[in-house]
């Protein structure tokens, strides 16, 4: 047992359970059973955002978040790819703004790749991914200059927000901008809701780059989690019961 | 009229705002502060203190927690050389000193002297063993004070060198250090250990409380200005306090007033519809 | 391409096991890999600063829109950069970009936070649906049970804030977080295993 | 009257307050040197740490250490012409190396502890979070049938009805912090640089 970082024991466990469940709905896709999932209205939303910017002439204002290579980062990537493809198909401008740098070059190549996926990498401009600074507030500064100097119609913000939530969705309502945001970060989450047309809460966000692609194996993924899901609430019901009966067995294990 | 609310101009709202966090800075209201029982528990405790007594001060905390923290900071130090109790500054994280020399300037005019009513041993780094080595030894664990004087020279530490000789210790914490004190010196020494904290680590801190690890702790601003109000001297925490409710009262009465307005508004509507 | 999807999943691999197990090898390489991800993110900034330098410098040069700003921010990254280059981060001709700029600045947008939360809430606050009106209610009771007025007005806000803010507001967080974890999962197996690979040049 | 930072202090958060009127020059141009400084104290800590995580060992004879230089400078092949498949191997590393290091986290800190600390012993308070936290779950099930859903439809609604009190109760909790932010800037501006405030 020694080889096993201590309290991590039940993570570790968890965690396995958790990627098993995944790679097991993900493989029932591969073999043709591809589950249906439910609409994100969030997502819905962003072709109707794009086009309506499309016929303003204004541009769309995406940001995948503030944080590091992490999970939300990630979600908010993967609706970039749709996003600008959307946006290339409509012929729209988009204006990706990036706080960290190693966000760059990987945001970059996404729209940049699905401008070539629509065939008109031509249009593709070098100017519409920009790093502003990596600065917590002085990227939200200069963020909110562009959205208004720029105009923008449409106000996509999906990944990890801190408190910069509040200052970009507030300077797009005010540029009557159509604002779809998404955040894995609870305490913002209330900020977004109150400012924003379309909310994708947590998990939500996770979802729907999986959800959007339309891809089996991203929506067996996306199946997987659900299992997730009743894991969690099984490990809550049964320790909640038996603590209560007094044993304390579930509670030893998961601390170890 | 009711549409004019509705459709407001979002720079009225600020502008009103502004104004209203700005008044009591120049005209304190005087709002009443009830007094919490934390609060009145720290303040007690340190009351009963005989003069000559020695309390430990951790300053802890960040820049940013300042605004909540510093005004109890000044309030606690002013009590104490009030009470003529040895008070000895010291942080577990790098801003101490600089907190330490800015809250004996604004506590007022009690001349203390350097060295025999207070030290500042200043910033000590290594966290959780900083604690557990200093109820050891003090004179150890800090050899000089954060000007670099050696602590042998200063008088008043000659009486103090372990955890014994504290009468109390105050974790001024916007991280995690009062877990070490009530983990290394209350448990391990019985010292008393109170903490002044920002309002997001109150709720962690009441287990210590109910349990009485901790004898006393101060909430944030509020904390700040109900000390103020127990040692009677309203100082910056109780005018910030006075802008925190006109601040909160603006924003509940646009609340209302659009709703006033959005009801009105669907009310006649309804009624031009039927 | 599957290479690249090699690389990604052994040095996640790697850091997964330095994280649960005890082992010094891997303990090691993991050490490797975190300062390497510093180097290059510290690469990928030379990057970005040449994609802000490129954009601003196209400004000045075409004297577009507020050009003006675009050239004193030119001014002020190529200044501070020298200084601090030259006379270390820690030097007190550098701190003045620190004490003069970043930190006051900081705390000022920080601060304006104040207006926008002002704002959104007389925007949001409205009892239209059932949802709005839950926001507005829990909202406003929380407000008068911070702020020293709302005891005035009747004694037990402070106690009615307490008790939101410890069951049904932990209730919805803890949910949150255990719902974030089961999906980050989700996204990192798409990613590790290349289900996802928009990043790495690959359509669908 | 304070010194020249306090000066620059002053002007700037002026600057950025006025957006709060109207976007204006004066704005722009506090934001643009806002933003510059805040890009070039990331790249004086960039070079900082490629000397110390990179350089130094390489020079000490750590020959591991040319790996991340060499991966880094991978980045800069988008600038030659058709070399722009060298770029997707730093950020594979970075990507990895990325996710290694936040997915044990989810999994121990967000899964693990979170769902541990609703183990109490039974009260009207702590049953209502454990089954707060089951229907907020539940409101986001994706994959659920026609008859699962029909199923899910009232906890779903009640998760929905505790998930908006809590955001009433974070957005509440949160205005005390942001006016307190508020009061410290005019304290600063009326204090400190003006000195009008006692």
């Amino acid at each position: 047992m020694s080889i096993f970082a201590p309290k991590q024991f039940f993570a570790l466990i968890s965690f396995i359970i958790m990627v098993g469940l995944v790679l097991y709905k993900v493989q029932q896709a591969r073999n043709g059973k591809v589950p249906t999932i439910r609409k994100i209205a969030g997502l819905e939303a962003i072709e109707e955002a794009v086009g309506r910017a499309t016929e303003m002439g204004r541009p769309i204002h995406y940001t995948p978040g503030t944080g590091n290579l992490v999970a939300a980062t990630f979600a908010g990537l993967e609706v970039l790819g749709l996003a600008a493809r959307t946006v290339a198909r409509y012929g729209a401008q988009i204006i990706v703004t990036i706080r960290r740098p190693l966000v760059l070059p990987i945001a970059d190549e996404i729209v940049r790749n699905s401008y070539m996926a629509e065939g008109i990498v031509e249009s593709y401009s070098p100017d519409s991914v920009r790093y502003i600074s990596s600065e917590q507030f002085a990227y939200a500064a200069g963020v909110m200059g562009i959205m208004s100097r720029e105009k923008i119609a449409a106000n996509i913000m999906l990944g990890y927000f801190l408190a910069e939530s509040l200052m970009l969705s507030e300077t797009g309502f005010k540029m009557g901008a159509i604002q779809i945001a998404g955040t894995d970060n609870r305490s913002q989450v209330p900020f977004f809701v109150a400012t924003c047309d379309y909310v994708l809460i947590g998990e939500e966000l996770f979802a729907a780059g999986a959800v959007a692609s339309g891809n089996p194996l991203k929506l067996g993924s996306i199946a997987g989690q659900d299992l997730g899901k009743i894991y969690a609430i099984l490990l809550l019901v049964i320790g909640s019961v038996t603590v209560n009966l007094g044993l304390n067995f579930l509670v030893d294990l998961m601390s170890k | 009229m009711l549409e004019k609310i509705q459709k407001m101009d979002q720079r009225i709202i600020y502008l009103v705002l502004l104004i209203a966090l700005s008044f009591p800075m120049f005209r304190p209201l005087g709002l009443p502060v009830s007094i919490g029982q934390t609060s009145q528990d720290l303040y007690d405790f340190i009351d009963q203190l005989d003069p000559g007594s020695v309390v430990v001060l951790s300053i802890d905390y960040s820049p940013g927690a300042a605004a909540q923290i510093h005004p109890q900071t000044i309030a606690i130090t002013k009590h104490l050389l009030s009470k003529k109790i040895k008070i000895v500054y010291m942080g577990l994280v790098q801003y101490a000193s600089q907190f330490t020399t800015d809250a004996i300037a604004k506590a007022g005019d009690y001349n203390p002297v350097y060295g025999q009513d207070y030290v500042d041993l200043g910033f000590k780094p290594g966290e959780e063993a900083t604690v557990s080595a200093m109820s050891k030894d003090i004179h150890a664990t800090f050899v000089t004070d954060s000007d670099g004087t050696a602590i042998a020279e200063l008088p008043m530490m000659a009486d103090i060198k372990t955890a014994s000789d504290i009468d109390l210790v105050i974790a001024f914490d916007s991280g995690g250090t009062r877990h070490w004190y009530v983990g290394q010196m209350q448990a391990l020494y019985g010292t008393p250990v109170g903490c002044a904290l920002n309002s997001v680590n109150v709720t962690n801190t009441m287990p210590y409380y109910d349990a009485g690890q901790v004898i006393g702790l101060l909430n944030g601003l509020r904390g700040a200005a109900e000390y103020e109000a127990l040692i009677g001297d309203p100082g910056e925490a109780t005018i910030n306090l006075d802008s925190i409710s006109s601040g909160h009262l603006v924003i509940i009465l646009f609340i209302l007033f659009g709703n006033i307005a959005y009801f009105g508004l669907r009310n006649s509507n309804k009624r031009k519809e039927a | 391409m599957r290479f690249a999807q090699a690389i990604t999943l052994v040095f996640a691999l790697i850091l997964l096991m330095q994280f649960f197990l005890e082992v010094p090898a891997i303990e090691t390489a993991g050490g490797h890999l975190t300062s390497w991800n510093i180097v290059i993110a510290a690469f990928a900034m030379g990057l970005a600063a040449f994609n802000l330098i490129r954009i601003h410098l196209k400004r000045v040069q075409l004297k577009r829109g507020n050009w003006i700003s675009s050239a004193i921010l030119l001014i002020v990254l190529v200044v501070q950069t020298f200084v601090g280059l030259y006379f270390g981060d820690n030097s007190a001709q550098y701190k003045v970009f620190f004490d003069g700029i970043i930190s006051p600045l900081g705390a000022t947008m920080y601060a304006m936070l104040a207006f926008w939360i002002a704002s959104a809430a007389f925007r949001a606050f409205k009892a239209r649906t059932l949802d709005a009106t839950i926001l507005l209610c829990v909202g406003i009771i929380v407000m008068l049970g911070n702020a020293p007025i709302g005891e005035i007005i009747w004694s037990q806000f402070p106690a009615l804030r307490s008790w939101l803010m410890t069951v049904p507001a932990m209730a919805a967080v803890r949910a949150l977080y255990i719902g974030a974890a089961i999906g980050g999962i989700a996204v990192g197996v798409r990613v590790l295993l290349g289900i996802e690979r928009g990043h790495l040049g690959g359509g669908e | 009257m304070g010194s020249i930072t306090t000066w620059m202090a002053a002007i700037g958060t002026l600057g950025l307050l006025s957006f709060a009127w109207k976007d204006n020059k004066f704005y722009s141009i506090c934001e643009h040197i806002y933003v510059a400084s805040g890009a070039a104290h990331a790249l004086v800590l960039g070079v900082k740490n490629i000397k110390a995580n990179a350089i130094i060992p390489l020079a000490e004879g750590k020959l591991l250490a040319i790996i991340p230089i060499v991966l880094g400078l991978m980045f800069y092949a988008r600038f030659i012409p058709g070399q722009m498949r060298w770029t997707r191997y730093p950020i594979a590393a970075t990507v990895g190396i990325g996710f290694g290091q936040s997915l044990p986290r989810l999994a121990s800190t967000n899964f693990v502890s979170q769902i541990r600390a609703t183990f109490k012993v039974w009260s009207f308070n702590s049953v209502l979070v454990i089954v707060g936290i089951i229907c907020v779950i539940l409101f986001f099930y994706f994959s659920a049938s026609k008859r699962g859903q029909r199923f899910l439809q009232y906890p779903s609604r009640f998760g929905r009805i505790i998930m908006m009190m809590a955001f009433g109760a974070l957005f509440g909790n949160t205005v005390m912090g942001r006016l307190s932010l508020m009061i410290g800037r005019l304290s600063f501006l009326f204090r400190d640089w003006l000195g009008i405030v006692g």
